[in-house]
C-alpha cells in the first residue's frame, strides 16, 4: 500500500516537476546568499543596469544588487509560507476537528466563527492591522495570515472529521475508554495525513501570495528584504517607465512559479492519494 | 426553507455586528492621532494648532467618551452617514466611497463572473481531455498563483509601456470629463482593459482548475458509470458533470470573495484605478480613520451582500440543499 | 440462446500485474431466462457484468467472445458497443443508490438519457408510467429528485429506467443485497415480472445469496475465484449441486427452524486463492474436501445433465 | 478631447489627494487643490523667492505708516469673479474672520493686531497693540487669500472654518471648471482684472491639475507629453534630462532649485543625544554625499549648517560658519566620540556611553517616504561606521507623527519650514517655544535653551526692514546652534520641477533667454512664482 | 444484566436539525445472564441505535438503561473504563472497523494500553495468542497485517478477539455477519455460540436476517419503526408469531426450502409515519378502526411472549394482562 503511493508518487509527472521547482527555488534560497556578497542593501554599482556578468539580474536605480535582494527575498518567503500556512493549517485543523468530531452547539458556535472570518473581508481587516503597528516583522506578517487565512481548511477538515468520526474504528476507539483527544490524535489525525499535507500545501502558497501582496501595498515587514517589497520598491522608483524589467520580472516571476509549482504538487498528490484522479 | 434563511441571516446580521465593531475599533486604537496629522499638515503657529485642535475634535465627534462614539456609530451608519473624511476633509465619507465604487464595481464584477464562467467553462471542457489537459492547465496553474500586482505590473508593462496600447493610470484620460459620449466610453473603456484583464486572468486560472478537478471527480461518480453503462453519448455526461461541478464551484466563488476583493485592491494600485482598493491605502496611508472605516463598512456589506447572494443562488440551483433544508415531507 | 459466451478472458491491470478476475468464462443464457449468478466475494460476479455491457480501465479484454442473439457484441471496443448499450443490453448497477444525478429530477433524467439515444420519450411516457405502476412507485417520482426517494425506491426507479429500452439483456447486480427482507421479495418479484412482462428477454441475476435465487432464477451459474464452477437448473443446482464448492456454499446457509444447539452448520474452511497468480488447475483444490492428484489439471466444464455443466474432476469421474 | 491640447496645461506634483474642498482657510487640505490660492483666490502681495521681494498684487502699495500701522492702498477697478467690485471693505472683511474664529488658522495674529480697518474703498489700515510680529505679519500678507465678503458674510463659523466652499468664487485669474477624485480642472478667467490693470494674462485656457497616484506614474506621462509640467519627485530624472527626454531648471546636477531643509532632529531629553558633544560627532559622522548620490539620485544639495535656503543667504553668518561648522569627517566623528568617553566597552563595535550604559538608537521617517528611507539608511550606515549603534526604522505616518510631537523618538527626519521671506519660518520652526507635552509645530527634539528662545522672539518682534538687525539676531541664533547642534540640517530638498515643452514652451529656467521664476504649482507656491510662470508660456510650433 | 427502560431516542435532522425523527420509541426489554438476544427488524427500525445506546456511544433522549443495576448514563471516568471491561461491541462493517492505515492488531495495544497499562509485554502477548485461539486464528496468521491483507471473516474474529481481551459479560453484536460471505457467516455465528455457550457471555445479537436470528438465540425483539411490536422465546416468536409484521417478514424470508408465496407485501404503504396509532397499521393487511387511533400496548400473549397489536387484545387471547 505504501509502495504503491510511492510508485505513484515518484510516476507522477505533476508531482515531480512541482516538487522539483519549489526544491530549486528553497535550494536558491541557501545557496543564493552564498553566491553574491552583495549586501542586498548596498550601493554597490553603478545605477540602473541591466543584468549583465557582474551583477546577475542588473542593479536598482540607487545602484544595488538585484540578485543579491532576490536571493536574499527567497528565505522571507518560505519563512512566512511555513509560518503563516502552517500556522493557518493548525488552526483550521483545530477547529474543524474540535468542530467535527465534538459536534453539537460547540460545532454551531465554531462553524459561526468560521462563517464569520470567512465572510469578513480579512483582507481589510489585514490591511488595517498591519497599519496600525509601528514597526513589523516577516514573524507578526505569518502571523496575521495565519490567522486570517484559515476558515476554508478549518471547513474542510470538519467535514473530514464529520465521515471519519461516522466510521467504525473511531467507535471502537470510545468503547476501548480513549478519550476525545486522543481519538482525534490518534484515529483521526493519521487518517487525513495526505489531506492535511495538502492542506498545509495550499496554505503555504497562499501565505506567500499575501505576503507579497502586503509587501506590495507597503504594510508588509517594516525592516529586511522580500520579494514582494522589492516589486514595491520597483514600481515606486519608476522600474516600469524606466524599463527596469529586471527589477521587477524575477521577484514575481519566483513568486508565481513557488506557488504554482506548490499547487500543482497538490495536484499531483492528489493523484497520487486518489487512484481515480489518476490520468488514464 | 424559511428556516434556514432565517438561520443564515441571523449568521449574517451577526457578522456584520461583529464585523462592524472590529471596524470601529481597530482604527480608533490606531497609533496616531488624526486630528493631530491633520493639523500638522498645516504648518502654524502652535497656538493655532491647540485652539483648532479643540474646534476639530468637536467636529469628529471624538470629544465624547469612547462608549458614546462608539453608539453614535451605529447611530450614524445606519443614517448613513459615516462620518467627515480627515484626509479629503471636509468631504463626508459617504460621498468619497460612493465616488469610488462604481469604478470598484466596473472592473470587480465583469472581472469576477467573466471569469467564472469563462473559467468554469474551459475547465470542464479541459478535463480529461489528454492534450489541453496537460498543456493548458500548467498555464492556469501558473496564472492562479501569479500575484495579483505582478500580473498587473506586467501587463502595464507590456502593454501599456513597452508597446504603448493602453494607458495604465486612472479611470479615463485627463482630457476628459465624464459624460455619456460614445468618446468617452471608449476612453473609459481603454483604461479599464488592463487592470480588468489582470483581474479577470489570475481568476480565471483559478476557476479553471477547480472546475477540472471537480469535473474529474463528477465524470468518476457513479451515476456517470451508469449513464456510460447505459449508452449515453459523452456529452450528456458531461453536461451533468459539469453542472454538478459547479454547484462547489459557486461555493468556492462565496469563499473566495474575500481573496477576489484583496485583489482587486492591489490591481487598482498598480494601475491607479480610482476604486475603493486604491481609497482604502490612500486612507490608511493619511490615517484617515473614518474613510478607512468606511471603505471597510462597504466592503463588509459588499461581501455579505454577495455571499448572501452565492448563498441563494445555490440554494435555488442544488435540489439537495434545498430538500435539507425542508425536511421530507 | 439470447446470449452465448464463449471463453470469456478480463483481467484486472494493476501494478503488481494482471487479476485474473474472470479468467475463461463460457455459458450462454436462453430466451427468457433468468440465470442467476453466484459466488463468493471476489469471485468475479461483476466483472462478468460489466465486461458485457461497459469493459473500460482497469480493465483489460484478453480474449472470448459474446455472441447476443447471434450477433457478436464487440466488447472490447468501448466506442463501438455504445449502440448496443441500453437497447440490447442493459445493466442495473450494483450501487443503485447513487446511480441517479442528484440534480437533476427524475421525469428529466429519463428525457434527457432518452433523447440523447434518439427515442422519443414523448412516446413512451404512458410506458413508464405503466412501468412505474408496476413497481408501486406514483407517477409523482417523475418530479422528485433522487435524494427524495429512499433507497428502495431509488432501487426500483433505476430498474424501471434500465430497461425502458426493451434490451435483450439486462444485468441485475446485487440489487437486493442492501434491502431489508420484505423489500428485498417484492423488488425480486418485480425482477421476474419484469421477464414475464417481455420488458426483458432474459437476465443475469447477480447476487452472493443463493436462496433469493431459489426463489426467481430459472438457472444458477456458481462461479469461484473466476472461473466458472458450475451451471445448472435452480432445482437441480440447490437440490442435487455436484461441485464440491456448491455442496459445501449451500450446506452452510442457515435455514430458518435450524439452531445451533440442534445442528451446527459449519462453512467452507480457508479463503479463495489471490486471482494475481492463481494456482494451476482446480482453483478449489486447496479448499476442497474431496481433492485429489488429477486436480492439479484444471477441470473441463462439461455438461453433466442435460443444462447442468461442472468443472470438477471428481463430478466427472 | 474636451480639453484642446494646445489651450491646456497638463500638470502635476501639487495634489495630495482627490480634490476635497476650495475653502481658502483650510491650509491643510488645499495642498489636494492647490490652486484655490493663486489661481482662484489671490492674497493682497505675492512674493518672489528668487528675488526675495513682495510683489504688490491686489495692493498697490503696503506702507508702514509708523511702527504699530501698516496702510494697503488696493488697485482700483478690481473685480471678483462674479463681477462684483472689490473693495478694502472684503480685505478688512477677510482679516476680521480670524478675530471673530479662533478656528481660521491666522487668528494668532490678532495677538498683537488691533484693527484692520476699510479707508474707503481703497484703504485698509492695520493697527495693532505693542510691537506686533513684523515677520509673521509680513509672511501672512502673501499668504491670506482674501474672499468676497458679499458671498461669505452669511455663513455660518462652521462653513467658514471647514466648509467645502464648492464652486468657489474668488478673484483671481482662474476660475473652477470641475474636478474629479484624480485632477482639479481651472479655467481661465477672461474678465480677470490683472488683464485690464497688470496687462498680464496667463497662456493656457485651461490647467489639468492632475494627482498621480505614484510620482513614476506621472514620471511616465511627462516622458509621453501627455504632462506638461511636473512637481513631483521623479527618481531617475538626472538620466533623463542627460538624454534629453525631459527639462529641469538647472541644466547639470543638482537640477532642482531648494524648497525647503530636511534637517534630523535629535532627541535631547534623551542620552546620549542629551550630549552636545555626541550630537555633534553625529553631525561629522552623515555623509551626506552619500545621502544626496543614492537616494536623491544627485538631485539635491548639501544644507547650509544653518538649514537657511540659498533664498536667504544674506542671513547667514559666514564667520560663524566658518568657525563652527561641520563636514563630513568620520575621524573626527570618532575622535569627538572618544574624547567625550564614548569607547567600545564590550567590544561588540559599537561605542557605550560613557557610564558605560549600552547606547541603541533608532532614526525614523514615515514608511513610504521613498527617498527619505534610502536616506535614513545611509545615516544609519554612517552612524554605524563610526561606532554608533544606529538603526534606521519606518513607522507608519500616524504613528511617526505621534512620536515626532509627543518626543518619544531618538531621531528623526522633519523639513516642515517651507519656503518663505523670512528665515524667523526655519527658526521659529527649530526653536518652537514653549516646550509643551506635545510638540506640534516644531522643536521636536525638546531643545530647551531660554537663551534661544528669547532671540527667535526677538527676530519675529524686528521689522522687517531693519535687515541688519535681523542679521544680527540670526547670527546669534547661529552661534547658539552651531555650538549645541541641537538639530543637524542635512540637506535641501529640491523644489521638484521638470517639463516637457512639446506643447509649451518657454517655461522658466536658469537658462538666460527663459523667464526665471519659482516654478511651482504646489500649494503656497501660486503666489511665490508659479503663476508668473503661466504669463509667460507660449505654445509650441 | 442489560435492561432497557422506555428507552426513547429522537434524532435532529435536516440540515440545521429543523426536525424530529423518533428513532427508537419507548422500548422497554432485558437481557438475562448467559442469553442471547436477537433483536430484528427493517432497516431504519433503530436496532443500531439501541445498540449504540447500550455502548454509550450516543445518549438516550428519555428512559434508562440498567447495567447490573446500574443506570449506565451516570458513568464517568474510571466506571466507564469498568463498564466498558464487561460490555463490548462488534460492529457490521469489518474493514470500517479497523483503522486503515494501521496494522490489524492495533486494536490489541489500545485495549493494553487503556486498560492494562501494567501488563507485561510477554504476558500480554500469551494472553493475546489466548484470545485469537478461542475464535479460531492462528495468531501467526494474523498479527502483523494489514486490515486489507485479512479476510471481512477474519477481521470480525480479530474484533471478537479483542472484546475477549477483556472479561466481558456483554456483547453488542450489530449485524456482525452481515457483510460476511455465506460461507464464513456461519463460522462467526458459531463463534458467538460457543462463546456463549462457554463462558456465559449475554449477546444483543442485531440482525434482520430472522435466519440467522433464530440459529443463535434464546429469545428475539421484534422491531419495528423503533416500536417493540413482539418479543418473546424464540421458538415461540418464530413458531407461532402474533403480530401481523412478524408474519410478514417470515414470508418475506427466502428459503431453500420453499418458494415465496404470491406477493402480499405493498411496498407504497412504507412510506408514510404514522404519529399516532398503530405503527404499523398502514402495511397492516387486516386493519381495525381503532389502529389508526390509538398505540396498542405489548400484552403477554403466553408466558415470556408479549405482543402489540388491537387483534390480540379483542380475539385472539382475550385474557391477557397489559404490559408496560
Ligand atoms: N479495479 C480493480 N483493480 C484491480 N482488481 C480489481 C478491480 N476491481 C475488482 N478487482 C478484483 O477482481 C476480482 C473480482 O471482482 P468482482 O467485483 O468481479 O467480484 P464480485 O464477485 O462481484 O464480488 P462482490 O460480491 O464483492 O461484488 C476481485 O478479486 C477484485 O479484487
Ligand atoms: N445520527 C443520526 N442522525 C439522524 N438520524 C439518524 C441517525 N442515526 C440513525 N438515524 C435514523 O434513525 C433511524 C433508525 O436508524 P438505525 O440505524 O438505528 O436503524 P437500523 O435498524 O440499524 O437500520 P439498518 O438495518 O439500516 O442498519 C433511521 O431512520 C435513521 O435514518
Ligand atoms: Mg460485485
Ligand atoms: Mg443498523
Amino acid at each position: 500500500m505504501k509502495n504503491e503511493f510511492l510508485y505513484f508518487a515518484l510516476r507522477n509527472r505533476k508531482l515531480r516537476l512541482g516538487l522539483s521547482v519549489v526544491l530549486f527555488f528553497l535550494l536558491l534560497t541557501f545557496v543564493g546568499p552564498l553566491l553574491t556578497d552583495y549586501d542586498p542593501w548596498g550601493y554597490i554599482g553603478a545605477p540602473a543596469q541591466p543584468p549583465s556578468a557582474e551583477h546577475w539580474f542588473g542593479t536598482t536605480t540607487f545602484g544595488q544588487d538585484v540578485f543579491s535582494q532576490f536571493v536574499h527575498g527567497l528565505g522571507p518567503a518560505f519563512l512566512v509560507g511555513a509560518l503563516g500556512g502552517g500556522l493557518a493549517t493548525l488552526i483550521g485543523t483545530a477547529i474543524g476537528f474540535v468542530a467535527g468530531y465534538r459536534g453539537g452547539w460547540i460545532d454551531e458556535i465554531l462553524n459561526m466563527l468560521t462563517n464569520i472570518v470567512i465572510v469578513i473581508p480579512t483582507f481589510a481587516v489585514l490591511l488595517i492591522i498591519a497599519a496600525y503597528l509601528e514597526v513589523r516583522s516577516f514573524f507578526i506578517e505569518a502571523v496575521f495570515i495565519g490567522c486570517t487565512a484559515w476558515p476554508w481548511t478549518a471547513r474542510a477538515v470538519r467535514a473530514q472529521t464529520l465521515s471519519l468520526r461516522a466510521r467504525e474504528f473511531v467507535d471502537l476507539a470510545r468503547i476501548s475508554g480513549m478519550r476525545a483527544s486522543k481519538i482525534v490524535a490518534f484515529e483521526v489525525a493519521p487518517n487525513m495525513m495526505s489531506y492535511l499535507v495538502m492542506v498545509f500545501i495550499l496554505q503555504f502558497g497562499g501565505a506567500i501570495l499575501n505576503a507579497a501582496t502586503l509587501d506590495f501595498i507597503g504594510l508588509g515587514p517594516t525592516t529586511g528584504i522580500s520579494l514582494g517589497l522589492m516589486m514595491n520598491y520597483a514600481v515606486l522608483w519608476g522600474a516600469l517607465q524606466l524599463g527596469m524589467w529586471w527589477w521587477f520580472v524575477p521577484p514575481g516571476l519566483a513568486i508565481a512559479l513557488i506557488v504554482g509549482a506548490l499547487y500543482i504538487t497538490n495536484v499531483g498528490l492528489d493523484e497520487v492519494f486518489n487512484p481515480k484522479l489518476r490520468e488514464k | 426553507m424559511k428556516r434556514y434563511l432565517t438561520r443564515k441571516l441571523a449568521i449574517y446580521i451577526l457578522t456584520f455586528f461583529l464585523a462592524v465593531t472590529i471596524d470601529w475599533v481597530i482604527p480608533r486604537f490606531m497609533p496616531g492621532d488624526p486630528v493631530q496629522t491633520m493639523l500638522s499638515r498645516a504648518n502654524l503657529r502652535a497656538e493655532a494648532v491647540e485652539v483648532m485642535r479643540g474646534y476639530y475634535l468637536k467636529a469628529f465627534g471624538l470629544d465624547v467618551p469612547v462608549w458614546r462614539q462608539y453608539l453614535n456609530f451605529w447611530v450614524a451608519v445606519f443614517h448613513g452617514d459615516l462620518g467627515v473624511s480627515v484626509y479629503l476633509f471636509p468631504k463626508p465619507v459617504s460621498r468619497v466611497i460612493m465616488e469610488a465604487v462604481p469604478y470598484s464595481l466596473a472592473l470587480l464584477i465583469p472581472a469576477t463572473v467573466l471569469s467564472w464562467i469563462a473559467g468554469n467553462k474551459f475547465g470542464a471542457f479541459a478535463a480529461r481531455r489528454k492534450w489541453l489537459d496537460n498543456t493548458l492547465l500548467p498555464v492556469g496553474y501558473l496564472l492562479n498563483a501569479t500575484p495579483y500586482m505582478w500580473l498587473g505590473i506586467l501587463l502595464a508593462w507590456a502593454f501599456g509601456i513597452a508597446l504603448g496600447w493602453f494607458p495604465i493610470a486612472g479611470a479615463y484620460g485627463f482630457d476628459r470629463t465624464p459624460s455619456l459620449s460614445l468618446g468617452f466610453i471608449l476612453d473609459f473603456l481603454w483604461h479599464w482593459f488592463l487592470p480588468f484583464a489582470s483581474l479577470f486572468l489570475v481568476q480565471f486560472g483559478g476557476w479553471a482548475i477547480g472546475m477540472r478537478n471537480m469535473v474529474i471527480y463528477e465524470l468518476e461518480a457513479d451515476y456517470s458509470q451508469y449513464l456510460e453503462a447505459l449508452g449515453t453519448p459523452r456529452g450528456l455526461i458531461r453536461r451533468y458533470a459539469f453542472r454538478n461541478a459547479l454547484l462547489p464551484q459557486i461555493t468556492g466563488l462565496a469563499l473566495q470573495l474575500g481573496v477576489i476583493v484583496a485583489g482587486s485592491v492591489v490591481t487598482e494600485i498598480v494601475f491607479s484605478y480610482p476604486g475603493i482598493g486604491y481609497l482604502i491605502l490612500q486612507a490608511i496611508q493619511n490615517q484617515d480613520y473614518f474613510l478607512i472605516q468606511g471603505c471597510f463598512l462597504f466592503i463588509i456589506i459588499g461581501v455579505l451582500l454577495a455571499n448572501l447572494v452565492v448563498d441563494i443562488v445555490y440554494i435555488v440551483v442544488d435540489p439537495r440543499t434545498r430538500r435539507g433544508m425542508m425536511g421530507e415531507s | 440462446m439470447a446470449l452465448k459466451v464463449e471463453g470469456l478472458r478480463v483481467y484486472y491491470q494493476t501494478l503488481r500485474g494482471d487479476v485474473r478476475a474472470l479468467d475463461g468464462a463460457s455459458f450462454s443464457v436462453g430466451d427468457g431466462e433468468i440465470m442467476g449468478l453466484a459466488g463468493e466475494s471476489g469471485c468475479g460476479k461483476s466483472t462478468l457484468g460489466r465486461s458485457l455491457i461497459l469493459l473500460k480501465p482497469p480493465m483489460k479484454y484478453v480474449g472470448g467472445e459474446v455472441l447476443l442473439d447471434g450477433d457478436p457484441l464487440p466488447i472490447w471496443d468501448r466506442e463501438r458497443m455504445a449502440p448496443y448499450r441500453y437497447k440490447k443490453v442493459s445493466i442495473i448497477p450494483q450501487q443503485a443508490m447513487n446511480a441517479l444525478n442528484p440534480t437533476r429530477k427524475i421525469g428529466r433524467l429519463i428525457r434527457e438519457l432518452l433523447e440523447a439515444r434518439g427515442v422519443s420519450s414523448r412516446d413512451l411516457l404512458p410506458e413508464l408510467k405503466r412501468r412505474l405502476d408496476l413497481v408501486e412507485l406514483s407517477h409523482e417520482v417523475l418530479k422528485m429528485y433522487p435524494i427524495e426517494l429512499s433507497g428502495g425506491m431509488k432501487q426500483r426507479v433505476v430498474m424501471v429506467i434500465s430497461t425502458l429500452l426493451d434490451p435483450s439483456l439486462l444485468i441485475a447486480d446485487e440489487v437486493t443485497s442492501a434491502l431489508d427482507v420484505s423489500t428485498q421479495k417484492r423488488v425480486a418479484e418485480m425482477l421476474v415480472g419484469f421477464r414475464d412482462h417481455k420488458f426483458v428477454r432474459s437476465m443475469i441475476v447477480i447476487t452472493h445469496d443463493i436462496s433469493i435465487l431459489y426463489q426467481i432464477a430459472d438457472s444458477i451459474l456458481v462461479m469461484y475465484a473466476g472461473k466458472l464452477a458450475e451451471k445448472g437448473p435452480t432445482e437441480a443446482i440447490v437440490r442435487r449441486p455436484r461441485h464440491p464448492y456448491t455442496q459445501l456454499l449451500i450446506s452452510s446457509l442457515p435455514e430458518i427452524g435450524v439452531r445451533h444447539t440442534e445442528r451446527r452448520l459449519s462453512g467452507i474452511p480457508g479463503s479463495p486463492p489471490p486471482l494475481l497468480e492463481p494456482p494451476q488447475g482446480c482453483r478449489f483444490r486447496e479448499r476442497c474436501p474431496v481433492a485429489f492428484d488429477r486436480c492439479r489439471e484444471e477441470p473441463p466444464f462439461e455438461e453433466l445433465a442435460p443444462g447442468h455443466l461442472v468443472a470438477c474432476w471428481r463430478a466427472h469421474g | 478631447q474636451q480639453f484642446p491640447r494646445s489651450e491646456t496645461l497638463y500638470i502635476s506634483g501639487a495634489a495630495w489627494g482627490p480634490p476635497s474642498d476650495w475653502n481658502p482657510f483650510i491650509t491643510w487640505s488645499k495642498a489636494n487643490t492647490s490652486g484655490t490660492v493663486g489661481l482662484i483666490y489671490e492674497p493682497l502681495f505675492f512674493y518672489d523667492p528668487l528675488r526675495d521681494e513682495l510683489i504688490p498684487w491686489f495692493a498697490e502699495s503696503g506702507t508702514w505708516k509708523g511702527e504699530n500701522l501698516f496702510e494697503v492702498k488696493l488697485r482700483e477697478g478690481l473685480t471678483w469673479q462674479d463681477g462684483v467690485p472689490l473693495t478694502a471693505e472684503d480685505v478688512a472683511f477677510t482679516f476680521e474672520l480670524g478675530k471673530k474664529y479662533p478656528a481660521i488658522w491666522f487668528s494668532p495674529m490678532w495677538d498683537y493686531l488691533e484693527s484692520v480697518v476699510a479707508v474707503g474703498d481703497r484703504y485698509v489700515e492695520f493697527s495693532f497693540k505693542g510691537t506686533p510680529l513684523y515677520q509673521e505679519f509680513e509672511n501672512n500678507l502673501y499668504n491670506i487669500a482674501i474672499v468676497p465678503k458679499h458671498i461669505w458674510e452669511g455663513r455660518t463659523e462652521e462653513e467658514i472654518a471647514s466648509g467645502a466652499n464648492e464652486n468657489p468664487i474668488g478673484s483671481g485669474a482662474y476660475r473652477y471648471h470641475s474636478h474629479s477624485s484624480d485632477r482639479n480642472v481651472y479655467v481661465r478667467n477672461e474678465d480677470w482684472w490683472g488683464i485690464r490693470l497688470l496687462g498680464l494674462k496667463p497662456a493656457p485656457k485651461y490647467i489639468v491639475d492632475i494627482r498621480f497616484a505614484s510620482n513614476n506614474v506621472a514620471l511616465g506621462s511627462l516622458l509621453k507629453g501627455e504632462l506638461d509640467l511636473s512637481n513631483n519627485f521623479l527618481p531617475g530624472i538626472a538620466a533623463l534630462v542627460e538624454q534629453g527626454y525631459v527639462k529641469t531648471y538647472l541644466p547639470e546636477p543638482p537640477y532642482m532649485l531648494s524648497a525647503n531643509t530636511a534637517v534630523l532632529f535629535l532627541n535631547t531629553t534623551k542620552k546620549p543625544m542629551d550630549d552636545p558633544a555626541f550630537r555633534k560627532a553625529l553631525a561629522h559622522a552623515i555623509n551626506v554625499d552619500d545621502i544626496i548620490k543614492y537616494a536623491f539620485a544627485g538631485l539635491v544639495e548639501r544644507a547650509n549648517p544653518t538649514g537657511l535656503l540659498p533664498t536667504l543667504s544674506k542671513y547667514v553668518d559666514r564667520e560663524v560658519v566658518e568657525e563652527l561648522g561641520f563636514t563630513y569627517d568620520p575621524e573626527k566623528a570618532k575622535m569627538i566620540l572618544a574624547e567625550a568617553g564614548y569607547a567600545d566597552i564590550d567590544g561588540d563595535g559599537f561605542v557605550e556611553a560613557p557610564d558605560g550604559s549600552k547606547i541603541s538608537l533608532e532614526v525614523t521617517c514615515p514608511y513610504g517616504w521613498t527617498d527619505w528611507m534610502e536616506a535614513i539608511r545611509v545615516i544609519a550606515q554612517s552612524a554605524r561606521a563610526v561606532g554608533i549603534d544606529l538603526e534606521n526604522k519606518t513607522p507608519d505616518y500616524g504613528a511617526w507623527n505621534t512620536a515626532l510631537v509627543s518626543g518619544t523618538f531618538d531621531m528623526t527626519l522633519n523639513n516642515w519650514a517651507s519656503l518663505s521671506n523670512t528665515p524667523w519660518t526655519l527658526y521659529n520652526l527649530l526653536f518652537n517655544h514653549p516646550i509643551r507635552d506635545t510638540m506640534g509645530s516644531g522643536n521636536f527634539g525638546r531643545y530647551d535653551n531660554p537663551e534661544a528662545f528669547d532671540l527667535v522672539d526677538e527676530l519675529a518682534a524686528t521689522p522687517v526692514w531693519d535687515t541688519e538687525g535681523m542679521q544680527a539676531i540670526c547670527s546669534r541664533i547661529q552661534r547658539i546652534m552651531l555650538t549645541d547642534l541641537p538639530m543637524i540640517p542635512l540637506w535641501y530638498n529640491g523644489l521638484w520641477y521638470q517639463y516637457n515643452d512639446a506643447v509649451w514652451t518657454n517655461f522658466p529656467s536658469a537658462a538666460e533667454d527663459t523667464p526665471h521664476w519659482l516654478p511651482c504649482t504646489w500649494a503656497g507656491y501660486w503666489q511665490m512664482g508659479g503663476l508668473h510662470a503661466l504669463f509667460e508660456l507660449k505654445p509650441a510650433g | 444484566m442489560v435492561e432497557l427502560e422506555r428507552v426513547t431516542k429522537v434524532y435532529r435532522v435536516g440540515t440545521f436539525g429543523g426536525r424530529a425523527l423518533k428513532a427508537v420509541d419507548e422500548v422497554s426489554f432485558e437481557i438475562a445472564d448467559g442469553e442471547v438476544v436477537s433483536l430484528i427488524g427493517e432497516s431504519g427500525s433503530g436496532k443500531t441505535t439501541i445498540g449504540r445506546m447500550i455502548l454509550r456511544l450516543i445518549p438516550p433522549t428519555s428512559g434508562r438503561i440498567l447495567f447490573s443495576g446500574m443506570d449506565i448514563s451516570t458513568l464517568k471516568g474510571k466506571a466507564l473504563k469498568d463498564y466498558y471491561r464487561s460490555v463490548q461491541g462488534v460492529f457490521q462493517d469489518p474493514f470500517s472497523s479497523y483503522n486503515p492505515i494501521f496494522k490489524a492488531d492495533r486494536v490489541f495495544r489500545v485495549v493494553r494500553q487503556e486498560f492494562f497499562p501494567n501488563v507485561e509485554e510477554g504476558e500480554w502477548g500469551k494472553r493475546v495468542e489466548g484470545a485469537l485461539r478461542a475464535v479460531g486464528l492462528a495468531p501467526g496468521e494474523v498479527l502483523g497485517k494489514y486490515p486489507h491483507q485479512l479476510s471481512g471473516g477474519q477481521l470480525q474474529r480479530l474484533l471478537i478477539a479483542r472484546a475477549l481481551l477483556l472479561d466481558i459479560r456483554f456483547l453488542v453484536a450489530d449485524e456482525v455477519i452481515s457483510m460476511l460471505d455465506a460461507s464464513t457467516r456461519i463460522d462467526v455465528l458459531n463463534l458467538l455460540a460457543e462463546l456463549k455457550g462457554e463462558r456465559g457471555l449475554s449477546i444483543l445479537f442485531i440482525t434482520h436476517d430472522l435466519a440467522l436470528g433464530h440459529y443463535l438465540s434464546d429469545r428475539a425483539v421484534i422491531l419495528y419503526r423503533g416500536c417493540v411490536v413482539e418479543r418473546g422465546p424464540i421458538d415461540r416468536v418464530f413458531g407461532k408469531p402474533y403480530h401481523p409484521y412478524t408474519r410478514m417478514l417470515l414470508s418475506s424470508v427466502p428459503r431453500l426450502d420453499r418458494k415465496w408465496e404470491e406477493g402480499k407485501v405493498g411496498l407504497k404503504g412504507q412510506q408514510a409515519a404514522p404519529t399516532k396509532g398503530c405503527v404499523y397499521h398502514a402495511r397492516c393487511p387486516f386493519p381495525y378502526e381503532s389502529c389508526k387511533g390509538e398505540r396498542p400496548h405489548l400484552v403477554e400473549v403466553e408466558p415470556g411472549h408479549l405482543v402489540a397489536c388491537h387483534r390480540i387484545g379483542e380475539t385472539e387471547v382475550g385474557k391477557c394482562r397489559r404490559q408496560g
